[in-house]
């Protein structure tokens, strides 16, 4: 295979990007796609599944397989591709209302599971696609287009829930630091397992909007001036950083798969035919 | 010198290159649309590529092979 | 002889009537040339409650597989004997367990009553009451030949020869019961 | 018992279980439910003895996506399901009708809606099988009545899957789904398998949604040598979404075309007793079993019955019902609903004789005498 470039990977034929002036989600793109050139992954051996949101419309400009779904599956059908073929990569790209919100319960079996995917979320706080109406990851007292008085639920901590799910590897940063985030999510699709990276992104069109943030980078500050690194966090009291965005890897630990797993039953079972185990009834 | 240019067909005038240049090598029109005014100042940190939603802009630093 | 035979098995969950009404579709099937269905109706629960398995036996095709006009019906116990008894044509035969249920007086039906709980206690394992029960039903009717039930027998116990002689021996005596009204 | 056994005395789920390996299925991907839970337990032992995958999802949602995605890897994938999960599935139906992937899903019908009576039968999903996701489509149903057709469908439910790169839905039910039956197990070889189409093209020149003069595109696995690009969104030929609306009018008049234009292949019907017949008895799944033993009972009084069977539901026999109803006196359906396939006899009935629906919804069988009250009625009223 040739050597592959960043651009390589893009789909330049559909450019511009559909995407509102401002919004994170080509930054996140564009460090998914150095971490692809990065690890030099074989396109017809990656596919990128997608759910439904602005940032479910990524699979539009990578040209490595895709998967486009419905809102809030795609770990259930990553899950499914991956299993049938364990020797592709598989990439879910998801948003916070497709992959945390309605495909909440989707995100924590998976991660339970262990099934070596890499789920990348960006968080832009708010539904971008239907016009910024409030999520899982909205935060209290924030303003959206349905919480017009201000919200009052909690936002998810999407790290802690996946990292207490059972994640191997669990990590978060934000567009600003794309370096970061680029670093994330190439050790993210190098691990084998299920890994999590979110992805803080401001969306100045909806969400920074009603919060008297128009502008990406007036949205960037607030995220930036809001995060604190999980080794400072570590060091305070929680009262500290309890309400701000805590960046940094929560967990990168060893964990057998779900396709290793399935090979010691396929073993069993096999044996089981051999020795001419008969079939259970009840 | 460092050679910046931005693919204005793909650049949404943002302002995310400008405001976050940590040498200020940007002004930007009245459409947001970002022009690298001084671009003597640029480090070749290359933050405004990497940050920039559009993939609009590309940059040469001098010495390096044009990417 | 007769060439269908519509059988209610009947009892709680957990005497194995579904068990003993697949091995009797075995014999009838796999091993003997007829046809059988066997539909099962059972609650929610797994054990305890009231269960039937309607088994239908027929040299002919079957086409409605729930027991239109019962030849034979096995009470395994009280709540199952209650619910058809009274019920039955005098061509019917009622086989159930003398030991647990109280028969009644006016029933029409020929009643066969022999204590096959404590008949399978007595061989060894309460859990083949059903094969005993069934054993004076194939005894009774012929709805399948004896060579056909041994080896619907064998085949499915065939990695447990302990349980395939158990069986067979409360087959026999089933097939033995069938000759003795009580 | 004996592997080796082609002779068989077993549960119509046992038999789909069966008939799915027997057509190569090698991914099952699903979530428990009365009363279809005994296809799972079966492809759990038996997937990972042939090199295939069973796992359980977190719901049916999960389920069907994971189903999808297996089977956008190459490996013939299904799921089973009972009324409350096959509505959970209609979402995700869409995806596979809309991105052209074979799956199969098998319905085992029970009473509802909603929980309804969780272990007891119906067949009152019978329009949500042809309508329960959004939007128009064509869509493939076959319903079995025996054990022996719970084999011999799935296999056949595979076949057309992949020949028209479409889910199928097998729909059966509680008493067909439960019930022990002799069945024969037949060989490989015996039996026709269909696989999926795969590009002869350049990789550079292959369009996921290209279809060749069948109607059909073939389809890579993800994985080859080929690029695939799948979506549940209004695409074009490339995969890629495409809104302009000649392409939109093309595309889903294609997913409803490439069914209705092959009914003859893919209508199923099997006729008894019609050569001599003044009354039918139109009938599937279960019923069928009550309509033949109410048209043995009565012919035996003198009344010139016969059944036709729909074997395949969707799409609907038209011809061949309108067929029926030009030289019948009258029509009898049952059916364990309100009316449901009623209501496509009489939409091609065309010479107006009488159709009469048997419908039960307590959750019992239809009888065969209730059937047999309604012959004889109508044949009192027709001499």
């Amino acid at each position: 295979m040739p050597e592959m470039k960043y651009d390589d990977y893009l789909v330049k034929s559909r450019m511009p990007l559909f995407w509102c002036s401002g919004c994170g989600n080509g930054i996140v793109l564009g460090a998914i796609l150095r971490a692809f050139a990065k690890l030099q992954l074989d396109r017809h051996n990656t596919v990128v599944v997608t759910g439904i949101g602005c940032w479910g419309k990524a699979d539009d400009y990578i040209n490595t397989n895709t998967f486009h779904g419905t809102h809030g599956r795609a770990l259930g059908f990553a899950t499914g591709i991956k299993l049938a073929n364990p020797e592709l990569k598989v990439i879910a790209l998801m948003g916070d209302g497709d992959g945390a919100t309605i495909g909440g319960n989707h995100l924590i079996h998976a991660a339970r599971r262990n099934v070596d995917i890499t789920a990348i979320v960006v968080n832009n706080f708010n539904y971008g696609m239907t016009g910024g109406q409030y999520s899982g990851t909205t935060l209290e007292e924030t303003y959206t287009t349905t919480s017009q008085f201000g919200h009052i639920e909690s936002a998810f901590d999407l790290c802690r829930l996946v990292e207490a799910a059972g994640a191997p590897y669990v990590a978060r940063s934000h567009v600003l630091n794309v370096i970061q985030l680029e670093g994330f999510i190439t050790e993210a699709i190098r691990k084998k397992g299920f890994s999590f990276v979110e992805a803080l992104s401001p969306c100045p069109t909806h969400y920074g909007r009603h919060n008297g943030m128009k502008t990406a980078p007036k949205m960037m500050q607030w995220i930036k001036e809001n995060a604190i690194t999980l080794k400072e966090a570590e060091k305070k009291p929680q009262a500290e950083w309890e309400n701000k965005f805590v960046i940094g890897k929560f967990t990168d630990k060893e964990s057998v798969d779900y396709s290793t797993r399935y090979e010691a039953v396929m073993a069993l079972a096999e044996a089981s035919v051999s020795k001419g185990v008969s079939e259970r009834e009840g | 010198m460092n050679r910046i240019s931005v693919n204005t067909a793909w650049c949404k005038g943002c302002g995310i290159c400008a405001a976050f240049c940590p040498v200020k090598v940007f002004t930007q029109e009245r459409d947001g649309t970002p022009v690298p005014e001084y671009q003597e100042r640029c480090t070749g940190c290359k933050l405004c590529v990497l940050r920039c939603p559009d993939f609009a802009i590309q940059l040469e630093v001098s010495g390096d092979e044009p990417k | 002889m007769k060439d269908r035979w519509e059988i209610i098995l009947s009892g709680v969950g957990g005497q194995g009537l579904i068990l003993g009404g697949s091995i009797l579709g075995e014999a009838a099937t796999v091993y003997g040339d007829a046809k059988a269905t066997l539909t099962s109706s059972y609650g929610v629960e797994t054990r305890g409650t009231f269960t039937k398995s309607d088994i239908i036996i027929s040299k002919r095709e079957i086409y409605f597989p729930e027991v239109m006009k019962a030849d034979v019906v096995l009470a395994l116990a009280q709540a199952a004997y209650d619910r058809y008894a009274g019920k039955l044509d005098p061509d019917c035969l009622l086989v159930f367990d003398s030991g647990t249920v109280t028969a009644a007086q006016n029933v029409q039906a020929s009643q066969y009553g022999h204590p096959f709980n404590r008949l399978a206690l007595e061989l060894g394992n309460p859990a083949i009451a059903n094969i005993i029960a069934i054993g004076t039903i194939v005894g009774l009717t012929q709805a399948v030949a004896r060579e056909a039930f041994y080896q619907a027998l064998e085949a499915r116990f065939s990695e447990k020869p302990k349980a395939a002689e158990l069986n067979r021996r409360a087959f026999d005596k089933g097939l033995e019961l069938a000759g003795k009204k009580e | 018992m004996n592997p080796n056994n082609s002779i068989r005395f077993i549960q119509g789920n046992e038999a789909i279980a069966e008939g799915a390996f027997a057509a190569g299925a090698r991914f099952y991907a699903g979530y428990p439910i009365t009363p279809s839970s005994e296809i799972a337990e079966i492809s759990s032992r038996r997937l990972p003895q042939l090199g295939g995958l069973y796992i359980q999802m977190e719901d049916e949602i999960g389920s069907i996506a994971a189903v999808i995605g297996a089977s956008a890897s190459g490996k013939k994938s299904y799921t089973a399901t009972s009324g409350p999960g096959f509505s959970l599935m209609q979402e995700n139906l869409g995806v596979a009708v809309m991105a052209e992937i074979p799956c199969v899903i098998i319905d085992i019908q029970r009473s509802g809606p909603s929980t309804g009576l969780a272990t007891k039968p119906a067949q009152a999903d019978v329009m949500q099988s042809r309508w329960g996701t959004h939007g128009d489509h064509g869509i493939i149903v076959l319903s079995p009545s025996s054990v022996q057709e719970c084999f011999d469908l799935t296999i056949t439910a595979f076949n057309f899957s992949e020949k028209y790169r479409t889910p199928v839905i097998l729909l059966a039910d509680e008493i067909v789904g439960h019930m022990k039956e002799k069945m024969i197990i037949r060989k490989p070889g015996t039996y026709d398998v269909t696989d999926r189409k795969q590009p002869a093209c350049d990789p550079a020149d292959y369009k996921p949604f290209q279809a060749d003069a069948d109607g059909i595109a073939p389809l890579a696995a993800y994985g080859s040598r080929f690029i695939v690009r799948l979506t549940g969104s209004t695409h074009d030929e490339t995969g890629f979404p495409n809104s302009k609306p000649e392409n939109a009018d093309k595309f889903i008049r294609h997913y409803t075309d490439k069914i209705e234009n092959n009914k003859d292949d893919i209508v199923m019907t099997k006729e008894y007793k019609l050569e001599d017949a003044e009354f039918a008895v139109i009938t599937f799944g279960c019923s069928t079993r009550s309509a033949l033993e109410a048209m043995d009972l009565a012919r035996g009084e003198g009344i010139r019955v016969g059944v036709l069977q729909l074997v395949t539901i969707w799409p609907f026999a038209d011809s061949q019902v309108r067929a029926l109803c030009s030289r019948m006196k009258a029509i009898i359906v049952p059916e364990m609903n309100l009316g449901q396939i009623i209501r496509e006899v009489c939409r091609v009935n065309d010479s107006g004789i009488p159709v009469i629906g048997v419908n039960k919804v307590n959750s019992e069988a239809i009888t065969p005498f209730e059937i047999m009250e309604q012959i004889r009625e109508v044949s009192k009223c027709r001499k």
